[in-house]
């Protein structure tokens, strides 16, 4: 049986002692072994920032890559190793800002991803400038004047997109995020989870007390439907004096690999490479 | 009886010039011919002027002159824009009924295209079997041999186009047969090819290799020139079990690519210029990570959008210095159709021997011509997958993604073996692939990864060389100019000059070179290349010590021919 | 007083005959001579496409930019030449596929542009391959097998963006066309148009027939607030047997333009380059 | 009486060691003396082990030595990691109520700064001005001098914020002055500045020549080492008119300063490699389009992700080459922070008075480093916007923006002028601007974009020589380099071995050299660099024909020192 310390990685911590990114990291294997998952059957892929080092400090296979390109790296790890559980980790700079497009299309896709965002609303790494998920009027390094775009709304966007897991959490809130963790990782498709992330160091607005005063739970809402979509969409918008957490949207729709005969059933990267006779391959020009 | 000829076919984009072309050259080539096609096309996709050229020949050919004996006028401003590349006499087909002509200095020769097509192939659209048929008439080819090409082309499509195309193909045939003007006919002479050949295109041929080289992913987006190669693979995804996926950018694709080839197996992109630029960090991190993928880079005039579907050969150095930082990397540039299989299955090779990215540079002119090819001359590297190991080996966890070898190369070990991880990281990272910020590590790291350049430049083919042995004029060469430089050498010869051709099929890491010739004793060396500032030229003179004394260069976004070169060497 | 013919170019038109983007054209210009500004006030920006050949068809400034990448060069453009009426011409791929960032992020910033985007739910000039929001099962180029990815809905997107003006039109209503086209030049602020337009050569299911059995006028629905944004995203999900055209949605936003005192009220491309002194610059570092 | 001191300040992320070394260069600063401090920092925001280093000299500095004079530990694994670079005997401050330590081979000298900080600062975080006061006492400084400073510090903070950390600086020198071990203090002999110098890195010097240079436009995305170019203009924009963007990434970024350019304002972005790699295709825009935009490209080791807070000077190819197709452009390298100011000036004349992009290549070495700098010494270049006009002139709508001209360069026209229009074309393209597929036109068209190149050679500055005459070793470098390969060659020459330098800071295009000596005949031309492959070393190859006979290259992140150089010549 799969244990936590199982999970434990040498690799020294870089976070600063107090953020956010703790819980997440504790979380995740909590819902990992929980799940069963050894760490050789998991992938984690992750872009750059302080988010996305996670993979390092838990031991898994991992794929660290470019900031804002973890999500295009993640599927072409699935589409051909699909005995894998792959899992994205990134911060909001990342998934929002530099890989915004790829958020977009990998929810169109579909594939039997899940990704972790670690929402702090600001670049932590970088040390302190406005993401899109910014409160207006807050003044980071990029923005000396107050921060004047309208703040992206992950829920809202990924419900237009018609994604088909869409939920919100908390750091501050190991048990739901757990939880949470583990319905996106038992989903299949493309599961999004927004974690809200106190950095203490660079974001002083939305700390972890502003969250705890703000936070409510979705589940407790005994009439909350997550598979009507314009109701999950209006709930989606709510983001101020309340904040809702839990699975927001959620629908059935065909998974990227059930698609194609090939990406249906096979990891192609443990099959022997048979190459196909290049007599056969030329009939048609002959 | 000529060696040599070559046809011209005129008309506004759609009008199906290329498959006129196209049904031409493989008829003929079906005949034992050597035929080759190029595209002379603008960048829409209705009206404006293109030309579509077949050369046909007895001994093998990868090039057009730009003269034409015979041009097929769908338009008349196909006429117009083309008449001064006639050669005298010459003959123009058209269907004088649609267009009035005055006679010109060229032969004219009026077939009733659309009536015919109307009478014999119950469509308009069968306008372009009548034209072919004319020509295979004109050019004492068989009817028989060109309706079955039309049989295949139109396969799949219901038995009554393919019956009224036939149709159409034998009208315009007998037409011209009974009223082509005397003498007008030509008469090629023989090919003696024993097998049959094939007639195939540059980037269905880099398509074709990679599957038939192992490819099990391919993520693209589509860009002129370059999209043929995505949509070949896209059509046999399933029947060869590739994985295949459309990107929502040239970003995504690389980094799917990327993550791929992590995950297992051989990947690949295709793109142009534009494409490739944004491509470039993902390039950098492929070697950063030491993960082998293989791009295709089809070239195409620039900067920014240029011309999209023309020829040029000018990223040469943006692929070699792609990328920031310093990471070994390989640029390949198959000469020909017949050269791409060889190439992509070595590319593929060389990337997962030496955990590398591998850059195949093609051009509009490569991808887009058909070629003949006799298919014992084609050559597929048996498969290497260099250190990829599917197995668990070792002590539970202790797999080490970058484990320093004198070689550089590590082992690779697939994601998801067994109490094993395998661990890649686009920082500068521990053996383990963990983040490092150690200056040691990171020197023994760079050490390691530009230290597989000296290994594969071992492993490099080594140019071409052809031509006078002792030669006054060496004509440095690369990637598709391969059939006009060699065509030249050859012309050159014939007419005494003692000229011979060194043309580079693999570009970088350039190997020591031994050639059956001093280059310091050359007095004429001339770099030979499609675009303007002599990048391979420059290449060849930090390799070699030795500067080429002058460069043929062009830079218009049309093909170099033999002629270009004659008339300036 | 400005004419149609004013607006006159002798470029010769790429398109084939018969396509939608005509109509668009002829649209642009009755809607420019009607808000009577002339060719030289009038900068169209655009990347690559069918789409994006429209502005060398009609005589104005322009800048033909990079595929996807026309807003972030008309942001540019705007923002220190606020005089000019800037606006964005670019396919379904180009604005949603390559561009699919930018839109994102042009609709957060709501500066004061206009972006027309030709949808006609396929690449034109590459020859017909899939784009975002191409049908499911559609056959094309890219997706012999038909297209699988969840077609994207612009208008939802838009919306849940928050976009200040946000609506579709027909190429094969110029009536309508030039009506909507009007009111997004007249917004001020980030006015978005996803125009439908056929593509007769490689679009054989979309066509026109297809696209005038299914739209219907908004307008004509008096009960329809655009300003509710929960009934605008649940009208903007409707595609199939009925879509919607007119005004989808609109709001009141705080215009890019607002934010700063510098991109007020000046057109700095116009001001005399003062240099500020560098002994006043360097003060700090004495 | 020493002529030379440095002083290291070591810690975790976040203890602020930046700020003392900053503090106390900038109090030496003002005392007359020439401070540089250099930041080895890890990429992090807490924790770990960084280490800030300042020297002190009274002639011209801007390398360090990696020898310590004094070690200022705020932890005990900034005494472990940094022990083996302290001179002999050398010392170490560092508080020994919060630190045990045995007595090592550097002297010790135990400072409670933390109790210090809390009784004299009523606050613990002012501990970094006890150390600072204590510092200032080891080096003979005036306390009040540095008390100065740190009033500008913290000006906008509390008046008692101030006074705290005044009190801190005062205790920690009090302290220092009366238990400082015997002999321990260091005496710096007096370097006669006559005018009062500044203190400034490169980051704001580069931000502030732009400004001072007549930006108008920036847009960028936060990445190291640039970002803090970024945060500059951002904090400056409202007051000087400068309209600034944080862009979504890097692709947006220098489309929008494109746009923006054509718009008719001077416009700007800063970025590192990976940044750099996406902006590729966009640079090839204002390539084709004739857009005069300026790049800062801040380097940092790679590839990917690299070491983000580390120095490196591998883009130099990358920069080059960067994007598809040919077309000409600038690179520039300011070799130190004074330079910034003139290359900005230059780099914004030459991209509107030729309409190509300019690259200036800096690094995190030049970037994070402070400088002391004489007013007297900086120069901007006065304004030249070329053939950039606002008032229409000519015939309604006849404007042409490429129209061709002899020098390449078309008159400019600002977007919005009566009656005439603006077309600029990422396509092949007539002179109006619009797309066109003519070969001629092509031709023409790029011959006038490369055809610049010429004229801005004749304007790029020469190397800057310096060191013997007739030079036994030459040391060639380019870049951020300068102090270090300077000071080597002094020290050289002061061994008696004759040895010069040549230093590029303006890249691209080269110019025709002329030099006081003659490279033939010098046995021994070294190529000093920041990287692996020796990038500038093999350009001067390819330009001067002289191949220098060795390189001298530094990969490990860490900035190429004096002897560094000297140990390997
Ligand atoms: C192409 C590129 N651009 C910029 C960067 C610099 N960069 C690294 S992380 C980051 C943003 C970090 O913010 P976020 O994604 O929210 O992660 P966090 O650190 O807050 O967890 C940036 C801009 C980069 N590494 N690569
Ligand atoms: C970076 C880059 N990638 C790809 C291309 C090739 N390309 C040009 S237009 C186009 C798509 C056209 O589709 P759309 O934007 O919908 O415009 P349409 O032609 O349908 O109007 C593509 C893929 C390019 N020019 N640049
Ligand atoms: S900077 Fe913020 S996000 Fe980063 S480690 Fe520190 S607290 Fe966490
Ligand atoms: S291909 Fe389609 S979109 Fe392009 S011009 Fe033709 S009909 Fe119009
Ligand atoms: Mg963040
Ligand atoms: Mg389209």
């Amino acid at each position: 049986m799969v244990t936590k310390q199982d999970y434990n990685s040498t690799d020294p911590v870089a976070w600063c002692p107090g953020c956010g990114n703790f819980s997440i990291l504790n979380s995740l294997k909590d819902a990992l072994v929980e799940l069963g998952l050894e760490p050789w059957q998991v992938v984690l892929v992750s872009g750059i920032g302080q988010a996305a080092k996670l993979p390092h400090y838990l031991k898994c296979n991992l794929f660290n890559g470019l900031h804002g390109r973890a999500l295009p790296a993640a599927f072409g790890i699935k589409a051909v190793n699909h005995k894998l559980k792959v899992i994205v980790h990134g911060g909001d700079g990342d998934a929002y800002a530099e890989g915004g497009n790829h958020f977009v299309h990998a929810i169109r896709r579909n594939a039997d991803l899940t990704y972790f965002v670690h929402d702090n609303q600001i670049y932590g790494l970088t040390k302190g400038q406005a993401s899109p998920t910014t409160d207006p009027g807050m003044k980071t390094g990029t923005t000396p004047f107050g921060s004047y775009n309208e703040p992206e709304q992950p829920m809202a966007v990924a419900i237009a997109l018609n994604a088909s897991f869409v939920a919100r959490a908390f750091a501050g809130d190991p048990v739901q995020l757990v939880k949470i963790m583990k319905s996106a990782l038992l989903h299949r498709g493309f599961s999004f989870v927004d974690i809200l992330q106190p950095c203490i160091t660079f974001n002083k607005t939305n700390t972890y007390q502003w969250y705890k005063e703000r936070v409510y739970k979705l589940e407790e809402d005994p009439g909350y439907d997550p598979r009507d979509r314009s109701v999950a969409f209006t709930r989606s918008l709510e983001w101020g004096d309340k904040i809702p957490t839990g699975i927001i949207y959620e629908c059935d729709r065909p998974v990227y690999e059930d698609h194609s005969p090939v990406s249906k059933d096979i990891s192609l990267c443990r099959e022997k490479l048979v190459l196909p006779k290049l007599e056969d391959l030329l009939k048609a020009y002959f | 009886m000529i060696n040599d000829a070559e046809i011209g076919i005129a008309g506004a984009a759609g009008q199906g010039m290329q498959t006129i072309a196209f049904t031409l050259g493989k008829t003929f080539a079906c005949a034992g011919y050597f035929s080759y096609t190029y595209h002379d096309i603008m960048s829409r996709i209705r009206g404006g002027s293109n030309l579509s050229v077949l050369r046909i020949k007895n001994t093998p050919v990868s090039s057009i002159s730009y003269h034409l004996d015979l041009l097929v006028a769908l338009d008349f401003e196909g006429i117009l824009k083309n008449k001064n590349i006639i050669k005298k006499p010459g003959l123009i087909i058209y269907d004088g009924e649609k267009i009035k002509l005055e006679r010109g200095e060229a032969g004219l020769f009026s077939v009733p295209l659309e009536r015919l097509a109307l009478e014999a192939g119950k469509d308009k659209v069968t306008v372009n079997s009548v034209a072919t048929g004319a020509v295979v008439a004109l050019l004492n080819g068989e009817v028989a041999a060109c309706c079955e090409v039309i049989r295949e082309l139109f396969a799949g499509k219901s038995e009554e186009v393919i019956a009224n195309n036939i149709n159409a193909v034998k009208s315009g045939f007998e037409y011209a047969k009974k009223n082509m003007p005397a003498g007008a006919g030509l008469q090629i002479k023989p090919a003696n090819l024993a097998a049959k050949s094939l007639f195939i295109n540059g980037s269905d041929a880099l398509a074709l290799a990679a599957i038939a080289s192992g490819l099990k992913f391919y993520a693209g987006y589509p860009m002129s020139p370059s999209t043929a190669v995505m949509e070949y693979v896209a059509a046999k995804a399933n029947s060869f079990k590739i994985i295949y996926e459309q990107a929502e950018d040239e970003i995504a694709a690389i980094n799917m690519v990327v993550g791929a080839a992590y995950s297992g197996v051989r990947a690949m992109t295709a793109t142009s210029g534009g494409g490739f630029a944004l491509m470039t960090e993902g390039i950098s991190l492929a070697g950063m990570t030491e993960t082998p993928v293989v791009i295709v880079l089809t070239q195409r005039p620039g900067p920014a959008t240029g011309f999209p579907t023309r020829t040029e050969q000018a990223d040469l150095n943006m692929a070699l210095y792609s990328g920031h930082g310093e990471f070994a990397k390989v640029i390949l540039a198959p000469g020909t159709a017949a050269e791409c299989f060889i190439i992509i299955s070595r590319a593929f090779n060389l990337a997962e021997k030496y955990q590398v990215p591998v850059i195949v540079l093609t051009d509009q002119c490569l991808n887009d011509s058909s070629y003949t090819l006799k298919f014992s001359d084609l050559e597929i590297e048996p498969v290497n997958r260099g250190q990829l190991g599917f197995v668990p080996a070792g002590e539970p966890y202790t797999y080490q993604r970058y484990s320093l070898k004198e070689t550089g190369v590590s082992p690779r070990l697939v994601p998801g073996c067994e109490k094993q991880v395998v661990c890649e990281d686009s920082d500068e990272h521990t053996e383990a692939g963990h983040i490092s910020e150690s200056a040691e590590l990171r020197k023994l790291m760079v050490q390691k990864r530009l230290g597989k350049l000296k290994a594969i430049a071992a492993e490099i083919r080594p140019p071409a060389y052809s031509g006078a042995n002792e030669p006054e004029i060496l004509l440095v060469s690369w990637g598709s100019t391969f059939g006009a430089v060699k065509e030249a050498v050859e012309l050159l010869n014939e007419k005494g000059v003692k000229a011979a051709m060194l043309h580079f099929s693999e570009i970088w890491p350039l190997p020591e070179l031994e050639l059956p010739c001093n280059l310091a004793q050359i007095k004429n060396i001339i770099a030979v290349e499609g675009n303007a500032t002599g990048q391979f030229g420059a290449l060849f003179s930090v390799h070699t010590g030795v500067t080429p004394h002058k460069s043929i260069l062009r830079f218009d976004g049309r093909p170099i021919t033999a002629e270009y070169i004659i008339t300036k060497v």
